[in-house]
């Protein structure tokens, strides 16, 4: 009876029940193994936690909505260098001297327009061509890198505005600005998936594309909208980082695509498309975040960060579908 | 006392590998220091972080190897309002940086850059090809500081010891070994005639050196940076010609040294550099082979 | 005259899209630089594509199964370094045979992964990637590894030359005919199209889908093996990263030769073209000499017009039909 | 009486695919008020016709007309717009969403900003439900919805728009009984509301029953139209197929062998209980039920694909194991699954290679398979179960549902089983070609097959079996000797009234 109960719990949530099992672990062999007199559930290092996880989480929310919608975008962490980019040549910019700190919501608009621009051109290619998004993206992602390249040649772009980053490290109601936005852009994208025709129409759509082509549902356009959608939340996240760090190495943002494709994951949504949850995908970020962060708590050296996180992920990946599966009469197929 | 470190990228190369060693087994031999080693794969948001776990950890000093001069500023401003002193090791910070931190420790790799161009425009002369020769130069990973730098300071200084040499095509080798014999591979066919090659470090310049013995190719002088012990024993066969001597060693134990001085309320120079080297076949003997 | 309609054009297009497409690039490089279509170019380019196209051949089988193998570029660091490090311990005949026992067991245990306990690839691949990272570096501590004799007969996989050809070349057309006739002649090969098509159909028919997705990943890590192998012969010496980032280069050479990432379709011989129009590509930029950041924008190009070639000619149409 | 004017005319439609020429200048008119039958054989081209008129499709030639006015149709949405409503062969849901928005796929009623309003959706929505009288509500999800139910679902769509024309594609494939009288009464409300309808299916006793007007395509071309009050079966199937069909059955003369499959006590997690029955070699058994009464689950048992929980199964005479279906197919056991496209075939793959999928370890020259023998193969089953395709090279996805089941029945009667089970083996195929499937299955089992047949049609089980195993709920109920089977008693016995046996 009892062990029912657990198990309905673990599927009910399962990724926050991961992050517990994080918090209990870190905190018990943190004890022993930190060299730091400061808790590891310490205030200040959650919210410094939910901070961290914000660069990676806001992209990961568009991921989220591109892959219930059936796509996958390999060209994020390429697109979040861009708009840095943008954002810091905007500011350093001659042609807005003038302006003082008004430069900055024009830098803004610039970094997370061209994010948009580009997550249209993604969308516009797989939609007009018909070239799956996986393939897309992989091409995009090098292109894009490319571009980025093209743009400063091979050195940083930088543009330190203290203003902004007095902005980027303030902290209001004990959260910082960053997870602020992390927070906001949750928010804005639950509703949007949940509440919306949009929403709904990318669910039908990541799960039976033929059924939403046959109920005259335009693909085409949504699939686009989604992927402005992703361009501009990873512009968005580069536009909060960057506020802070205010320079951009070229290869900035290089394997973001596959963190964040994992967290995705990790927070429950299907490969394949058509179901997943935007609160569960903040659980993603947050367990790999968490893991990181923890890892670094009890000392581990590189070679086991390595390989404790990739057994993680496969561990993590094996008891899900323990708990999901119904038993020993199950098809099995 | 508890001294944390953020390194660059230490599974990258065997040069951060061996400074990875190296800084812990110090840290270890002097019964004073804790040391918290933090490693942020070669990303600046995690060494953002990891700089902002430090301090919530509340460390004494912070020794940083920054992914990237500039955008660890803000970052090293914190920890310098929450009275923690930085010392930058390795590659330095941006100058807007320079108010926050306690002092600097490291190669300087534009003089190494520099000293690559001499070593090469030298050995031209001995020649006596200085007013013809044709040199290509294989650089490091893209964006990188380390390569930027040294890229900089070979092709500035190479015109003013040699101005007839000319650089005849730069492509960039990722400081990876197979890369660099590839992009050899194509130069070799679209040049016929290379007198010289330039590479930012050991690794590249012996996977060039690898592609010029396939192609039959003789007779090219070879200069590197960072002496690997593959181009050491390159440079011992008579193979490879030259290069700059960097021991992550002591680019480790100097880091360590200058955060403990600082701790200790010594006096140490702002600008905190090591020695690095000309080594050539000339005077290769007068240094032991590299251990990375 | 040779007069072809555009349906016609399409057509032909879907059965020989990528090979038209590799036609093309080529005479536009050869044109634009003479020294592109030499022989030593031409053998130099097969022999530095050998590595990526070993890999490429198991890639192709994991992929027309149904799944995706990210692990490749991490695992094959730890072939070379494994290989390197041996050889000078227990001599390079020892050494190959405890490489590639290694690395097929990594292979099998990704295998096993997704073949029997039925997880999801693109993770587990992924997780792999960096433990397979960590375990080479705890393995070399992170260091170089280089074999102290220069003249070992070990060098005959990736340097030396049979009758004018190159060994690396040479294995990987061995390999390739091999494996493409698995692929497509044998039962197994059938399995494997069945399995990627429609797993539950392939199970309802007798065929264990989890037998054959672990063979596929076997296959794939004994070409991992081969190519750390001629790596590590090729250079004699190797960092702990050799391999990094491989993964994408194989698994964009895949598509571009036509396999699908749902599974069920593709080729070893479309891989192959695959392989070499990458390996083309890159060179011919190179040759240009065009920065390297305009070669990233031009393949970037050019892999989406190739896709979109390949399936404008399968569906007959050159625009999407979606709406 | 004067003739309404018709709601939709066709004009001289022409669709053609690569290699296909699926309709050759098909007229057709459909009167408001009417129930307008459509009938031909397996890849006629009766669904190409309707995804022509449900937008889905562009003709290549010929002309839509509704209410007078030629109209192009470019997707679904404006096809819906002119009034026709077209409720797929094939499921076609989106199954992680709830009923609601399922029904309302594509046109959700909004309330600004393009915001969902859910009020007004879920109580459209479960008026709906309310008249098909179905058992669950609009925020049901539809994954956890039976076949049939989720049939409902669509047809659910089609009460959703003032509708001038509704299509139905074989909508009864997967319904019990209670739920196609209920979508006949639906039928009728549409029919009473003068909207026109068109109905596809190859059951006979249907199409007698509501519909009025029978039109008749064969290979894509239009056989002309009839009253349905002025035909008969004989007739109608003499247009499908050019020629009579011989319905009897021959009373089986061949003498029933040696017991060749019994179960004992078999019983499956939750899917069934207590299961005991026999099959004699030369018997046809036949498994009648409602959907969910467990008997795709024994089937899958016996092949090995599920774990049973206790009991035990013997072939001739001896326990078996079956821990996989390549166990089940060593030992002479074949299943022709329930869901063609799902578990019978792989779509990209060819015609030939599905036909040969189970064997292909076996039929080898040296390492390789032996393509002859596989076209071998191929071509004999292409021509006694007559399947209309242009090769074997053909995908079997491009090819006609029913032509696609017959792939599935080729592919497991190739095997040469000794036990042949078939779920649902005529789902979707027309009366020829279901007739065959009869005689073969009788002929089979003269030959000393031991077969099990499992459907959901009651003419079917009664004309085709020697003995009928009634289930209900996962138990059986009842089993019928030949001859004692009435329908009364069969439906007594699957809907749990009377005792269980
Ligand atoms: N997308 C397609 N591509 C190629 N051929 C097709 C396609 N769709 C249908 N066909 C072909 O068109 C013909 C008509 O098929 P259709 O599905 O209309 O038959 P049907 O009358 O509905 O048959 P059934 O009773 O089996 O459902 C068949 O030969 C089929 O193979
Ligand atoms: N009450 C139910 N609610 C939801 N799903 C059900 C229910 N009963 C059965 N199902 C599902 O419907 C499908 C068909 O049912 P099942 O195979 O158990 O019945 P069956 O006796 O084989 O009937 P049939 O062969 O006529 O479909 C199965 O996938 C089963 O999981
Ligand atoms: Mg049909
Ligand atoms: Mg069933």
């Amino acid at each position: 009876m009892k062990s029912i109960n657990v198990k309905v719990l673990l599927k009910a949530s399962p990724i926050w029940i991961f992050i517990l099992f994080e918090l209990v672990f870190f905190s018990v062999a943190g004890s022993y193994l930190s060299l730091s007199d400061k808790a590891f559930m310490d205030v200040d290092n959650m919210l410094l936690l939910l901070k961290q996880s914000a660069p990676i989480g806001i992209i990961a929310m568009g991921m989220a909505i591109i892959m219930i919608n059936g796509n996958i975008d390999l060209s994020v962490g390429a697109t979040f260098a861009i708009a840095a980019i943008v954002l810091l040549e905007t500011m350093s910019s001659p042609m807005f001297e003038g302006l003082g700190d008004w430069v900055i919501p024009i830098a803004w608009g610039a970094a997370l327009l061209v994010g948009t621009l580009l997550g249209a051109i993604n969308g516009l290619i797989a939609w007009k061509t018909g070239v799956d998004a996986f393939i897309v993206t992989l091409g995009s992602m090098l292109g894009f890198r490319g571009l980025v390249f093209m743009f400063n040649g091979e050195n940083p772009t930088s543009h330190l505005n203290w203003t902004l980053v007095d902005f980027a490290e303030a902290q209001f109601l004990g959260l910082h600005t960053a997870t602020w936005f992390l927070l906001v852009v949750t928010a804005a994208i639950w509703y949007l998936m949940n509440r919306t025709v949009h929403g709904r129409n990318a669910y039908a759509i990541g799960n039976n594309r033929e059924a939403a082509v046959n109920a005259g549902i335009r693909v085409g356009p949504h699939m686009m909208i989604n992927f402005m959608l992703i361009g501009f939340l990873a512009a968005l996240s580069a536009v909060v980082f960057y506020s802070e760090s205010g320079s951009v190495n070229p290869n900035d943002g290089q394997l973001y695509e596959l963190w964040i494709i994992t967290a995705v994951v990790l927070g429950g949504t299907k490969l394949t498309g058509g179901s997943g949850s935007i609160l569960s995908t903040l659980g993603g970020v947050i367990a790999i975040q968490l893991l990181r962060k923890g890892l670094g708590h009890i000392g581990a050296d590189t070679s086991t960060v390595n390989l404790v996180i990739g057994s993680i992920l496969i561990l993590v990946l094996f008891l899900d579908r323990q708990i999901n599966i119904k038993g020993r009469e199950e098809l099995k197929v | 006392m508890t001294i944390g470190i953020t390194q660059n990228n230490v599974g990258v190369d065997s040069y951060q590998t061996t400074y990875d060693k190296a800084f812990t087994e110090a840290a270890r031999a002097n019964p004073n220091i804790d040391a918290v080693v933090l490693d942020a794969g070669g990303d600046v948001a995690r060494q953002i972080a990891q700089v902002e776990d430090l301090i919530q950890q509340g460390v004494d000093a912070i020794i940083i190897w920054p992914t990237n001069g500039e955008a660890v500023v803000p970052a090293v401003r914190k920890a310098k309002r929450a009275g923690i002193p930085v010392i930058v090791t390795n590659s330095n910070i941006s100058k807007a940086g320079f108010d926050f931190i306690s002092a600097f420790s490291g190669p300087d790799n534009v003089t190494q850059g520099k000293r690559s161009a001499e070593i090469m425009c030298d050995k031209f002369k001995s020649m006596g090809i200085a007013s013809t020769a044709k040199v290509v130069h294989i650089t490091g990973q893209p964006g990188y500081t380390t390569a930027t730098e040294r890229a900089e300071g070979f092709e500035n200084r190479l015109p003013e010891v040699c101005p007839q040499v000319t650089v005849i095509d730069t492509q960039p080798g990722d400081w990876n070994r197979e890369k660099s014999q590839q992009v050899m591979e194509a130069f070799l066919v679209k040049y016929d005639n290379i007198d010289g090659v330039y590479a930012g470090d050991d690794n590249m310049g012996v996977g060039a050196l690898n592609a010029a013995k396939a192609a039959g190719r003789d007779g090219i002088i070879f200069v590197g940076a960072t002496n690997f012990a593959v181009g050491y024993e390159a440079m011992a066969a008579g193979e490879y010609w030259g290069s700059i001597y960097q021991s992550p060693v002591d680019d480790a134990k100097a880091a360590l040294q200058t955060a403990v001085d600082v701790l200790n309320g010594k006096d140490v120079p702002f600008l905190n550099y090591f020695d690095t080297p000309k080594i050539t076949q000339d005077n290769m003997s007068n240094y032991t082979k590299p251990v990375f | 005259m040779l007069r072809l309609s555009k349906d016609e054009a399409i057509r032909f297009l879907g059965k020989q899209g990528i090979l038209a497409a590799f036609v093309i690039f080529m005479l536009v490089f050869a044109l634009a630089e003479a020294k592109f279509i030499s022989a030593d170019n031409v053998l130099s380019v097969i022999r530095s594509s050998a590595i990526i196209g070993v890999m490429a051949l198991g890639v192709t089988f994991v992929v027309v199964s149904g799944n995706l193998d990210l692990s490749i570029g991490s695992m094959m660091s730890f072939s070379t370094i494994v290989v390197l490090d041996l050889h000078d311990k227990i001599g390079p005949v020892l050494a190959i045979l405890a490489m590639f026992s290694l690395t097929l067991l990594l292979g099998a245990l990704i295998g096993f992964l997704v073949g029997y306990l039925r997880l999801n690839s693109l993770i587990v691949t992924l997780g792999m990637l960096s433990a397979i990272h960590g375990l080479t570096l705890t393995y070399s501590g992170g260091k170089n590894m280089d074999i102290s004799d220069k003249s070992s007969w070990f060098s005959f996989f990736g340097q030396d030359s049979v009758m004018g050809i190159p060994v690396p070349i040479l294995i990987f057309a061995l390999l390739a005919a091999l494996l493409g006739i698995i692929l497509s002649k044998t039962p197994f090969g059938r399995k494997i199209y069945a399995v990627g098509g429609n797993g539950t159909a392939a199970t309802f028919s007798g065929i264990s889908r989890s037998k054959t997705v672990f063979f596929c990943y076997l296959i794939s890590s004994f070409c991992v093996a081969t190519a750390g192998l001629i790596q590590a012969s090729r250079s004699l010496g190797s960092q702990n990263t050799v391999g990094q980032g491989l993964e994408l280069e194989v698994l964009a050479a895949v598509i571009l030769g036509g396999a699908s990432l749902l599974g069920g379709a593709g080729t070893i011989a479309k891989t192959v073209v695959g392989v070499l129009m990458l390996g083309f590509i890159q060179n011919g930029l190179l040759l240009m000499g065009l920065q390297f950041y305009v070669q990233f924008v031009v393949t970037w190009v050019i892999i989406i017009l190739a896709v979109w070639l390949d399936i404008a000619g399968k569906r007959g149409k050159l625009w999407s039909p979606l709406a | 009486m004067n003739t309404p004017t018709p709601v939709l005319r066709l004009e001289n439609i022409v669709k053609t695919f690569p290699g296909v020429r699926a309709l050759d200048g098909v007229s057709l008119s459909v009167l408001p008020g009417e129930v307008h039958a459509l009938m031909g054989e397996n890849g006629a081209g009766k669904s190409t016709l309707m995804k022509v008129l449900g937008g889905i499709h562009q003709p290549d030639e010929g002309q839509v007309i509704v209410n007078e006015r030629p109209v192009v149709m470019n997707g679904p949405l404006e096809a819906k717009a002119l009034g026709i409503v077209f409720i797929h062969q094939e499921l076609s849901l989106a199954e992680e969403l709830s009923v609601a928005e399922n029904v309302y796929l594509g046109e959700l009623p909004t309330k600004g900003f393009g915001r969902v309003d859910w009020h007004e959706l879920y109580q459209k929505t479960d008026a709906i439900l309310a008249k098909l009288k179905v058992g669950f509500d609009a925020k049901t999800l539809v994954k956890d919805l039976s076949i049939a139910n989720q049939q409902m679902v669509e047809i659910a769509r089609a009460l959703t728009v003032e509708a001038k024309v509704v299509i139905f594609d074989e909508p009864t494939a997967s319904l019990t009984d209670a739920e196609k009288r209920v979508l006949f009464d639906v039928i009728s409300d549409l029919q009473a509301n003068d909207v026109g309808v068109v109905y596809i299916s190859h059951r006979m006793e249907e199409i007698f029953k509501i519909t009025d007007r029978i039109s008749v395509l064969r290979d894509g071309q239009y056989q002309g139209s009839v009253a349905t009050k002025d035909t008969d079966e004989e007739g109608v199937t003499q247009m499908m197929i050019g020629r009579k069909l011989d319905l009897t059955r021959k009373e089986s003369n061949h003498e029933l062998g040696k017991i060749a499959l019994e179960v004992r006590n078999l019983s499956s997690g939750k899917a069934f209980n207590d299961v005991s029955f026999q099959v004699r070699s030369g018997e046809v058994v036949g498994f009648y039920g409602l959907v969910g009464a467990g008997r795709t689950e024994i089937a899958e048992t016996l092949f090995g694909l599920r774990n049973k929980s206790s009991g035990e199964i013997l072939l001739n005479g001896e326990v078996i194991d079956v821990k996989s279906p390549r166990d089940a197919i060593e030992k002479g056991i074949s299943l022709v699954p329930e869901d063609r496209k799902g578990q019978g075939l792989v779509l990209g793959m060819n015609c030939r290679d599905n036909m040969t999928l189970p064997q292909v370890d076996d039929i080898t020259a040296g390492p390789f398979v032996a393509e002859g023998a596989e076209i071998a193969i191929f071509d004999q089953y292409r021509d006694s179960l007559d399947i209309r395709t242009p090769g074997w090279k053909q995908d079997v996805g491009n090819l006609s549902g029913g032509n696609q089941q017959k792939i599935v029945i080729a592919k497991w009667l190739s095997m040469k089983p000794n036990v042949l089970i078939v779920d649902e083996p005529t789902r979707g195929i027309d009366v020829g070609s279901k007739s065959e499937i009869h005689k073969l299955l009788r002929k089979l089992a003269s030959k000393g097959l031991a077969v099990i047949v499992i459907s959901s049609e009651m003419p079917e089980v009664m004309h085709v079996s020697d003995r009928i195993v009634a289930m209900y709920s996962g138990r059986v109920t009842r089993t019928f000797e030949c001859g004692e089977v009435t329908e009364d008693n069969l439906v007594q016995a699957i809907s749990g009234v009377s005792k269980l046996a």
